[in-house]
Order: structure tokens, then C-alpha cells, then sequence
């Protein structure tokens, strides 16, 4: 057990290291040198923008030798200096991303948390109803075939224009400042519902379908066999096959969270929801580096954070995991 | 090998998924030459035009003929697919296969470099890489998205060595006198194309779906059209809130479709090639 | 007491129907070993599993089956489920991985039990008591099935299908994945649920017919499906008849035989396919003694007491 | 002729692999010219690692191999050595790429070994080879591994040994995949090669395959000899407890198991002591670093009793 969790949070420590050299390396080394093409951007114009230059030449540490310029990166990225925002200059990148954050969570938590119970649910009930399965399996893998951005978009035009039930931009209405009473979170809902929907809705379709070929897979399984050879019911077998299927389903919670978070980005792009992914398509438009930046760092965390909980969920539910093997000398 | 035809003409998803597919192919091939204008970005006519006759798909805010570039965005989707799924199959199978063979350190390495790329989303990846791109074209596109989507398939290939390593065939093979490359392509690599098939067509699709995602995230191509920047487009220019669907929904629309073709055709061949699964 | 008449268990594909086993009858008394023996191919295991599991792809042709005078629904799942594990249960030949792997033994084994209706309070006691039987330590109940050996999982699983003193016990292939000093200490062990009187009766399946020498009171010899050979074990050793089992028994070397004293020697051929198998003897292609009465369907001798052969070629004995 | 000195092989066990567990442990055993040799042991025992070792499928940890002065235990260019050293595994099946035909395993041989060789001359060669021990080549050839059975599968594989100057063969469970009725028949060819000049490998858990076919024996359990020598010695009048309980305990088809206890497999023996200690009834505290004695000419057991 100790070597399963030893080895997972050595790559995770690696990970962090990688991702934050190649946050280093990739401005400075791409063909054209980006930081050239943007300090030259801001040289020679009015005085706000000579600051600006000023800065950028400063944060970036040009005049310095490669190996500082990494090491001046780490510490300051330990100070919690993540540069300041252009596109919203002057406000620190860590300001900015603090102020999505909440946003971007509370939509991805419940649609991920909710889309895995509903999705295994159904899978499970798929697998054990041939007509149902028939007709659920192809509508399964349209909707995980589907962008989120799309879903999103069908959801906004039919329940946001056509029947206009749902509001389909922002996170709340202009004409309220966040604050906690009944009318703000009422307004808030209606606003979180759209995005809420489009997450969850793809989502289901890969839980329902991995969880009805594992549901499948366990019962051609020996133990089953064995059971019905002691003439159990089925709903202990089906409870068994269920308990089984559902673990590998929760390491593909940590392997799923790729795609949920580039759906997560897009979505809040169409319903311009103010989470991260707003806020890092807002900075590629106005090519924002130090946003891009700290939008990257900011999702590689949330990543390492999310993996790391999964990964202790599915020890405590496995006890297979506590038995390390061995490898050849 | 006659079986398997027999099971894959057989196999009702396989068919299904392969018409669909097949037919937004020709549509990408054979649409830029029925379409009634060249280029897709020309102002053809009235903006804001519903499907009519003269404009099957009607007009963008700007006039431009949606239809055109519906079958242009097409012929990218699937240009990307190819491209960006090929060069990500071909890496994920060559690590897969060294890491998987060799063994030893350069296994431990491999999937080091692997696991970690795992944990990165993708699109974080490409974003850092692209946004720094000071040109965009598809063809760059597709290999960035190449680049950055191997390492399942990487991880995937190596498992399936690992279980072809132990078969007696491959001792054979080696007190034969054969080089591990010849083992590699040979032995091991003829065992696994079915499942190297079925890589490709997953990767393809994830190729789609992550140019899709970049192009709307304003990461697309610098030039030319593509199903993402119709989307960014539609959602820019509120096409959305101006009830303009015939701009919104069908670019998204072909790419449920194709994807989700695809993700059938990827079933219909895993029941084809497993016995198991086939259904009596 | 188990009695087989004409049971037809068929595989059914594509190309048609595998008949695994085929027209099969037998008996087992109360107090009796049967050994079952045959090799690969020959519809041993289909009859084992058949017996207590039939589900497809294998299905039922014809025949029937009574246990202790009651006829078992084998072809009826559903209904079957009263006498599984109650009246009739099995050692599978896959016992290694026969428990779930993500329960601890003991709450298994209560689970079992209640799905069952049974209170696994009221069979504590016997529970371990089985343990002591089959010499496991009363704290694997606590374990979780792979912080046990192959072994160790093995025998957890006799336990578990002798729990209920089942009337017939099966046990498939029980020892073809076991060491030769564990084997017999697993035989004895079976035998001794018998001999204790755990089980009325059981049916010992494997291909190994020297270990049916040593535990069987009856062996019964399968080919291609069919039934060759039953006899009580001493005259199946020391007086085969069936031209297969005489040249099976020919081809086994033992300690004792060395190739410089006299070589052994091997059946020619092989087994033929079961799918839409040749009419008359299936051993026929292989036999040295074939006649032409072999195309027709071989009748049934009784050679002496107790030993019937299916083969034209054997007489009978006064 | 093909010489093990101090033969070790481990793996790493335990969290973060910090123990080591010996599957062969410091072995030493010599097969001459014209010899068959039993490897006789149960599951764990090493066999087929050191099988694996000779064949050099995977590196020792310790020790050496030499192959008539040849020391290959980390040779580079092992292509000359198996022209001389072959080997045939377990499972016919899963020794031919499913997808290819049987012809395969020759057509390499000749790709790899005879590259000047013609095609026809080649097949001539198979053919003759293929005749000589017993099978019909046009029942065979062009046929896929699952159209012949495993009997005809193992005969192909002893014949493609035979394509080359094979000295010495290892022949790793090789019919116990078979049914009883075919095995004896690739017995009696494994001895009819000894007479055509080769060394063979017999490596089985079946003590009576090894007593019908070798003249030597060597007994291993858990990667350590505890018995060896002449074959007749070794079953006729065996020294160490362990080879004692397997004879007790093989099934015979004529005569019943006497009454000594069956022992189930127990757990591993304390660092230094003799590794059936814990399952022997004579195990006590003398039981340590116990090397192979002599019994007689031609027969050494690992037993402080001998």
C-alpha cells in the first residue's frame, strides 16, 4: 500500500515539476520567441504601455542568465507571483484567478460528483436489461461523442431563446451584486443551471458506458459462476457485480478529468460563466501571457489535488491495492 | 479471416457507424465541389438568412454561406483526425512497444514520462503549447494535438506487450535468433492490429473533439475555416440569442454524429475481433 | 444417490451443435466415490457443471436426472436454486478465483448464507468446525481472499459448498493445478467429506485415472462425449476392456517403468470433432480391433458384475 | 557439456521491493554429451526459471553458464549459441503466433540461420525432418497452429530443433499440456534424439516421466537441488525426506497410497536453514547450511542425515 501511494505521489510531485518547467520553457523557446514579440509590442508606445514594457522586460528577467531566470520562476512562484494581468492590468493573476476559482468548482464538483452517480446507475441497469441496453448503448455514445461546447449551445438556444426559461450568460444577473439572500442564490441557480446541465448531461454517457461493460465483464466472472452454483439470489450477485464495477469506475474519475475540464472551459465560454476557463479564453484573446500562465498552473493543481483524493477513495475501497508485487532484480 | 468479415458485415453497429462516417467523408471530399461557392469565407448574399434554396444552410450575420462552410469545416475535422490520431497512435504504439519489450529502465523511464502526461489535461497542454504559436495553420494543429494525445494509447499498447511478451511464440522468436526489432514488428505488432485499429479510430475522434475545443477557445487556425471557428463564431456574434440555430447547432451537430459514429464503429470492431462479446 | 439416464448436453454455435455430452447415463450410490475420467474434450466437465449449472451456451437435449428419487429441473434455473448448495453442490475447477475478491471471507460466507435464507448464526459451529476439517485457522473468515494462497482459497471453497451437507458433492479437476504433495492431501481430504459423512455421495472428475486408483470406489471412463467404460475401480485397473481405456491405461508411464525396460506407447490419432460428430463409435478411427458393426451405434455389455463397456468388441463374461 | 556454476536468479518483493526472493538459489549442476536429465519440482520451484537461464531468455543474477567453454551467462551475440542450445516450452499452442501457419517457426530458421540456403532445398530439409519423427507433412504443413493438436504442435517444434545443429535441447513441461494418450509418444522421441546424439533438458513436476526417460535426476525445491544423481539411485534408494514424501505421494495406477501424512505446501524456511525445513518431519536446529553430500558414486542429497 505504502509503495502503491509512494510511487503515485512521486509522479505527481514530477508532474508538478514538468508542468511548471514547461510553463517556463514554452515562452521563452517557441519558434519566433513570443516574450520578444510581446515586450516589442508595448515598446515605443504611449506611457501606460511604457510601463507595461518596463515590466515585462523586469518580470521576465532577460537580462539575467537562463538558470536564474528558473530559479527567480520557482521562487516567485512560492510567493504566490504569478505576474500581473494585461487584459485586466493591474490586478495580479492571483487576484484574478482567486475570483473565478469559485465559479469554476462549483460547476465542475456537482456535475462530476452527480453525472458519476446517475451515469453508473444507469450503466448498471443497462446491463441488466437487454431492451433498455438496446436502446440506451447508441444514445450513450452520441452523447459522449458530443463537444460539451455544442450540448451547451442546444441547451442554451432551445431552454434559453426558444422557451426562454433559463438565463444563458453570466453567472448572475447584472443588476445584482453577489450577496447572501434568497433572491441573489435564486438568481444564481437559474444562471448555474444551463452550464450545470450541459457538464453533467456528456458526462453520464461515459460513466453509463464503462459502467455497463464492467457490470458485464464482472459477470462472466468466476465468483459469479460460483455463486450461482450456491444458488444465491440475483440481487446478491447483482449487488457484488455492482460493488466491483463501481472501483475501476472511480480511478476513471482521475482519468476522465481531462476531457471534463477542456469541457469545462468551452462551457463557460458559451454561457461567458466567469470561471477559470473564461478567464483563460478572455486572456488568449488578448494574448494575456501571465494569465494563460497561471490559468495552466492553476488547472495542473486542481488536477494533482483531485488525482491525489481519488487515488486514497479507491484504497479504502480495495483491499486488492494493499498487496504490492515485485519486479525482477 | 473470411470469419471475421462474415461477423464485422454482420455487425449492425459496425455498419451503422461506418455509413454515418463514411458519408460526412464523402460530404468533406465531394462538398467544396457541389457547394455553390468557392470560398467560404466570401460574403455571398444577405445576412441573417434562414435555409432557403439559394443558401441550403442559410447566411452567417456577414452573409457567408453556412453550407460552404459547413463542408469545409468537415474536410478539416477530418483532416485533423487523421493526422493528429495517426502521429498520436504511432507515438503511443512506439512507447508502448519499447516500454512494454525492453523492459528494465527504459520501461520505468517511458512510463514516468507517460503517467505524467496522463495527469495533465490535454487541453491545458495544447493551450501553453498553442497559444504560444506565433502562426496557426491545421496542419500544425494537428501535430500539437498528435503530440499531446498518446500517452493512453502509449500505456494501453505497453499492457498489451507486456501479456503478447509472455506468450511462448515470442521465446521462440527470440532462440530463433531474431532482433527485438524484428520481434517488435513481426510478432508482436501483427498480433495487436486489430486492436491497433481500434486505437486509431478512438484517437481520431479525440483529435476531432480536441480541435473543436481549441478553435473555440480562439487557438484554431490562423487562416481558412474549421467546425470550431464556426461555433466561436455563432457564439461571438450571439447567434445564439438572435435565434439564428441554423449557425449554432449544425456544425455540432456533424460532430456528434461523426464522433459518435465513430465511438459505435470502435464497439461493433471490439465485438467483431473478440468472440466473446459477439452476440449469439 | 444420483441416477443419470440419456442426458444430452449440447453446446449450441454457429455452425451448429457441439454435442459435449451425449446420451450419458449412470448411477451414484449413497456412500460411494464415483471417479469420472477422461481427456480433454471428452464432456467430463460439461457433465460435472451441467449437472448443478446448466446455462448457455450449453443447453439441455434430453435425459434426466433424479437425486435421491426427485427428479432435479437441471434445464430450469430458477427452480434449480432450491437444490443447489442444499442437495447438490460443487468444487469448481476455477476454486482458486471463486470468491469475491473484495469481501472479507467471513462476511461472504454470512451474505451466502442469508441470501440463501439461511441464519449464519444457527452454522457457526459447523462453519468452524469445516475449518479444523480442512486444517484453515479460524482467522482467514477475517481475511480478504488474496491474503490466502491458491491452496488455502481452495479449500475455503470446499468449506463453503460442503457447509450445507449437500446429499451429492462434484468435484471438477480439483488437483490438475496442485503440487504433487498437495494433491494428495486434497484427495484424502475430499474423500474424507464422504467418509465422514459430510456428503452422501460424489462424483471426483479428472483426467488423472491413477488418482482415481487411489480414491474412487467407481470409475467411470468418458470418450468423445460418450460413455466407454464403468466399473468398480479394481476391475477398471486390472481388467480394462473398452480397447480405449485398455490402450489409455497402456500409455500412462509410472514410477517403476522405464523406456529402456519396454516402450510404452501412445493412442494414434485423435479424438474426433464433436461437432457433428460420425455416427456409430466415436474411438473407432483409433481402435485397432474396428469391425464394420462399429458404424452402427456400439451396445451397451455387461461384463461382469458391476462393469459395463459400450464397445462390438467386448464379450461378455459369463 | 553445459556446465551451471552457483546459478542464482531473484526478484524483488515486499514494499518498495526491498526484499528479495531467490527463485533459483546457488545452483550448480553439469549435463554431459548424450544425457537426458530430469529437472524434477512442483510449482515454485525454479524449474522453468532455470530453464529460462540456460536458454538465456532472462540474465542470472549471480553464477554462470558455460556451453563447452563457451561462457554465455552475459554473451552478447547469442545467434551462434542457439544454433547448438534449443528449446521447446509448455504450451504448443501459445509457441506459434496464432495468426501465422506453422510453417513459420522454419521459414525463421532459415531467415535467421541459413540465410544462403534456397527455398526448396529448404523445404526438402523440413519435410525429411518432419518424416523422420513421425508425421505426416502434408497433414501438417500450411496448416495454422489451431488446426493440428497440441501433440502435433510439440513434434513440429522437436523437428525444428533438428533443422539446426542442435546440441542440446531444453525441454521446458512439454507434454504436460497433452492428453495422456499422445504424451508417451514424444517421450519415446526425446530418448530416440539422445540416441541421434543430443543432450536434453527434461524439465516436468511428473516424477514418473522422469524416471521412464532420464539417466540422471536432479530434485529442486524452492530454487535449491536437494537431490541428484543417477536417476535408478535416486528413485531406488532416495536420501532426502523430500524426495521420500513426493514418491509417497505420486498417485500409481496399481498401488495404493500407504499411510504416511500428506503434507500441504507450508510457508518458506528461516534464511540459512534447508528449504523443506518447516515442512519436514525430521526438521530441527542441525538443519542449517547444509550442502549437497555424497550417498553413493553418483548421488548427492542436501540432508544433514546423509
Amino acid at each position: 500500500m505504502k509503495k502503491y501511494l509512494g510511487t503515485k505521489i512521486l509522479v505527481y510531485i514530477l508532474t508538478f515539476v514538468f508542468a511548471v518547467t514547461l510553463d517556463w520553457l514554452i515562452p521563452r523557446f517557441m519558434p519566433g520567441n513570443p516574450i520578444l514579440v510581446l515586450v516589442s509590442r508595448f515598446s515605443g508606445l504611449p506611457e501606460s504601455a511604457r510601463v507595461m514594457y518596463s515590466y515585462l522586460t523586469k518580470a521576465f528577467g532577460l537580462d539575467q542568465p537562463l538558470w536564474s531566470q528558473y530559479v527567480n520562476f520557482w521562487i516567485a512562484l512560492f510567493k504566490g507571483d504569478l505576474g500581473i494581468s494585461i487584459y485586466l492590468y493591474p490586478r495580479p493573476v492571483l487576484e484574478v484567478l482567486k475570483m473565478a476559482i469559485p465559479y469554476s468548482l462549483g460547476l465542475m464538483i456537482p456535475s462530476i460528483l452527480l453525472s458519476w452517480i446517475v451515469g453508473n446507475n444507469l450503466g448498471a441497469i443497462a446491463a441488466r436489461r437487454k431492451r433498455l441496453d438496446s436502446i440506451m448503448l447508441p444514445i450513450m455514445y452520441f452523447i459522449t461523442g458530443a463537444p460539451y461546447l455544442w450540448l451547451g449551445m442546444l441547451l442554451a438556444y432551445f431552454l434559453g431563446v426558444v422557451w426562454d426559461i433559463f438565463p444563458i450568460a453570466g453567472a448572475y444577473s447584472f443588476s445584482l451584486r453577489p450577496h447572501l439572500s434568497w433572491l441573489f442564490v435564486g438568481d444564481f441557480l437559474k444562471h448555474w443551471i444551463l452550464p450545470f446541465l450541459s457538464l453533467f448531461i456528456v458526462q453520464i454517457g461515459g460513466w453509463a458506458i464503462g459502467m455497463r461493460n464492467m457490470v458485464i465483464y464482472e459477470l462472466e466472472n468466476n465468483y459469479v459462476r460460483y455463486l450461482e452454483t450456491l444458488g444465491v439470489k440475483r440481487k446478491l450477485i447483482r449487488k457484488y457485480a455492482f460493488r466491483n464495477a463501481i472501483l475501476p469506475q472511480v480511478t476513471g474519475l482521475a482519468l476522465q478529468l481531462g476531457t471534463v475540464i477542456a469541457g469545462q472551459v468551452t462551457t463557460e465560454v458559451v454561457f461567458s460563466y466567469p470561471g477559470i476557463g473564461y478567464i483563460l479564453t478572455q486572456g488568449i484573446l488578448n494574448q494575456d501571457y501571465f494569465l494563460i500562465q497561471g490559468c495552466f498552473l492553476f488547472i495542473i493543481i486542481g488536477v494533482l489535488i483531485a488525482n491525489f483524493t481519488v487515488d486514497l477513495v479507491y484504497m479504502a475501497l480495495d483491499p486488492r491495492i494493499r498487496f504490492s508485487y515485485g519486479g525482477e532484480v | 479471416m473470411s470469419e471475421i468479415m462474415f461477423f464485422a458485415f454482420r455487425n449492425a453497429k459496425l455498419r451503422m457507424g461506418l455509413i454515418i462516417v463514411l458519408f460526412f467523408l464523402l460530404l468533406g471530399i465531394f462538398g467544396p465541389m457541389i457547394s455553390k461557392y468557392q470560398d467560404p469565407l466570401d460574403y455571398v448574399g444577405q445576412g441573417y438568412q434562414p435555409p432557403s434554396k439559394e443558401h441550403w444552410l442559410g447566411t452567417t450575420t456577414f452573409g457567408q454561406d453556412v453550407f460552404t462552410q459547413l463542408v469545409y469545416g468537415i474536410r478539416s475535422s477530418f483532416f485533423v483526425g487523421l493526422v493528429g490520431g495517426g502521429i498520436a497512435t504511432i507515438i503511443g504504439l512506439v512507447i508502448g512497444f519499447l516500454a512494454g519489450y525492453e523492459g528494465g529502465w527504459l520501461d520505468e523511464l517511458l512510463m514516468m514520462l507517460t503517467n505524467i502526461l496522463l495527469v495533465i489535461p490535454t487541453l491545458a497542454l495544447l493551450i501553453i503549447v498553442a497559444a504560444y504559436l506565433p502562426y496557426r495553420g491545421v496542419f500544425i494543429q494537428s501535430i500539437i494535438i498528435g503530440l499531446t494525445a498518446w500517452p493512453w494509447t502509449a500505456r494501453a499498447v505497453r499492457s498489451q506487450t507486456l501479456s503478447l511478451r509472455t506468450r511462448e511464440f515470442v521465446n521462440l522468436a527470440r532462440i530463433s535468433g531474431r532482433s527485438h526489432m524484428k520481434i517488435i514488428l513481426y510478432e508482436v505488432l501483427p498480433n495487436m492490429m486489430s486492436y491497433v485499429f481500434m486505437v486509431f479510430i478512438l484517437q481520431f475522434g479525440g483529435a476531432i473533439l480536441a480541435a473543436v475545443g481549441l478553435d473555440f477557445i480562439g487557438l484554431g487556425p490562423s487562416r481558412g475555416i474549421s467546425i470550431g471557428l464556426m461555433l466561436q463564431n455563432a457564439v461571438l456574434w450571439n447567434a445564439i440569442q438572435l435565434g439564428m440555430w441554423w449557425w449554432a447547432i449544425p456544425p455540432g451537430l456533424v460532430i456528434t454524429l461523426v464522433v459518435g459514429a465513430l465511438y459505435f464503429m470502435n464497439v461493433g470492431l471490439d465485438e467483431v475481433f473478440n468472440p466473446r462479446l459477439r452476440e449469439m | 444417490m444420483l441416477e443419470v439416464e440419456g442426458l444430452k448436453l449440447y453446446y449450441k454455435t454457429l455452425k451448429g451443435h457441439v454435442k459435449a455430452v451425449d446420451d450419458v447415463s449412470f448411477d451414484v450410490n449413497d456412500g460411494e466415490l464415483l471417479g469420472l475420467a477422461g481427456e480433454s474434450g471428452c464432456g467430463k466437465s460439461t457433465l460435472g457443471n451441467g449437472l448443478i449449472l446448466l446455462k448457455p451456451p450449453m443447453n439441455y437435449f434430453g435425459g434426466m436426472v433424479q437425486l435421491d428419487h426427485t427428479q432435479l429441473p437441471i434445464d430450469d434455473f430458477e427452480r434449480m436454486n432450491d437444490f443447489r448448495f442444499s442437495k447438490l453442490s460443487i468444487i469448481p475447477q476455477y476454486a482458486m478465483d471463486a470468491l469475491n475478491p473484495t469481501r472479507k471471507i467471513g462476511v461472504y460466507i454470512r451474505e451466502v448464507l442469508q441470501s440463501r435464507g439461511i441464519d449464519p448464526e444457527s452454522i457457526m459451529d459447523k462453519l468452524l468446525e469445516r475449518l479444523k476439517f480442512v486444517n484453515l485457522p479460524e482467522r482467514v473468515l477475517k481475511m480478504y481472499p488474496i491474503e490466502l494462497s491458491g491452496g488455502m482459497k481452495q479449500r475455503m471453497v470446499m468449506v463453503m459448498s460442503t457447509l450445507l451437507n449437500p446429499s451429492l458433492l462434484i468435484a471438477d479437476e480439483v488437483t490438475s493445478a496442485l503440487d504433487v504433495s498437495s494433491q494428495k492431501a486434497v484427495c484424502l481430504m475430499i474423500k474424507g467429506f464422504k467418509d465422514a459423512g459430510i456428503v452422501k455421495s460424489l462424483i471426483f472428475i479428472t483426467h488423472d485415472i491413477s488418482v482415481l486408483y487411489q480414491i474412487a470406489d467407481r470409475i467411470m471412463i468418458m470418450y468423445a462425449g460418450k460413455v466407454a467404460e464403468i466399473g468398480k475401480t479394481q476391475q477398471i485397473a486390472s481388467n480394462p476392456v473398452h480397447p480405449y481405456t485398455k490402450m489409455l491405461m497402456f500409455s500412462l508411464p509410472e514410477v517403476g517403468i522405464r523406456y529402456a525396460h519396454g516402450i510404452l506407447s501412445g493412442i494414434p490419432g485423435q479424438p474426433p470433432q464433436l461437432l457433428n460428430p460420425p455416427t456409430g463409435c466415436l474411438f473407432k478411427e483409433r481402435c485397432p480391433l474396428r469391425g464394420k458393426e462399429c458404424d452402427e451405434e456400439p451396445p451397451v455389455v455387461n461384463v461382469e458384475e458391476g462393469h459395463i463397456a459400450y464397445c462390438w468388441k467386448v464379450t461378455q463374461n459369463a | 557439456m553445459l556446465k551451471a556454476t552457483n546459478l542464482s536468479k531473484a526478484y524483488s518483493v515486499g514494499s518498495l521491493g526491498r526484499e528479495k526472493f531467490y527463485a533459483v538459489d546457488n545452483v550448480n549442476f553439469e549435463i554431459q554429451e548424450r544425457e537426458i536429465v530430469s529437472l524434477i519440482g512442483e510449482s515454485g520451484s525454479g524449474k522453468t526459471t532455470i530453464g529460462k537461464l540456460i536458454l538465456r531468455l532472462t540474465k542470472p543474477t549471480s553464477g554462470k553458464i558455460v556451453f563447452n567453454d563457451l561462457d554465455i551467462t552475459m554473451l552478447k551475440s547469442l545467434k551462434e549459441y542457439y544454433k547448438h542450445v534449443q528449446g521447446i516450452f509448455q504450451d504448443p499452442f501459445s509457441s506459434y503466433n496464432p495468426i501465422f501457419k506453422v510453417d513459420r517457426v522454419f521459414d525463421m530458421v532459415r531467415e535467421e540461420f541459413y540465410p544462403s540456403e534456397s527455398v526448396n532445398s529448404w523445404k526438402e530439409k523440413v519435410t525429411g525432418v518432419i518424416e523422420s519423427i513421425g508425421l505426416n507433412p502434408k497433414e501438417v504443413l500450411g496448416k495454422f497452429p489451431h488446426q493440428l493438436s497440441g501433440g502435433q504442435l510439440q513434434r513440429l517444434l522437436i523437428a525444428r530443433a533438428l533443422l539446426m545443429e542442435t546440441k542440446f535441447l531444453v525441454a521446458d513441461e512439454i507434454i504436460s499440456m497433452l492428453d495422456a494418450s499422445t504424451r508417451i509418444d514424444i517421450l519415446n522421441i526425446l530418448v530416440k534424439l539422445k540416441e541421434r546424439g543430443l543432450s536434453v533438458l527434461f524439465i516436468t513436476h511428473d516424477l514418473s516421466l522422469g524416471y521412464y526417460i532420464s539417466d540422471k535426476t536432479v530434485i529442486l525445491y524452492r530454487g535449491s537441488i536437494m537431490e541428484y544423481g543417477d536417476t535408478e539411485k535416486i528413485f531406488n534408494n532416495s536420501a532426502h525426506p523430500y524426495t521420500k514424501m513426493l514418491l509417497n505421494s505420486i498417485p500409481s495406477l496399481h498401488q495404493k497410497w500407504s499411510n504416511t501424512d500428506a503434507s500441504l505446501s507450508g510457508r518458506s524456511a528461516p534464511v540459512g536453514y534447508c528449504k523443506f525445513y518447516d515442512r519436514c518431519p525430521l526438521g530441527d536446529e542441525r538443519c542449517k547450511n547444509i550442502e549437497l553430500r555424497k550417498v553413493e558414486e553418483n548421488h548427492f542429497a542436501a540432508c544433514k542425515n546423509v
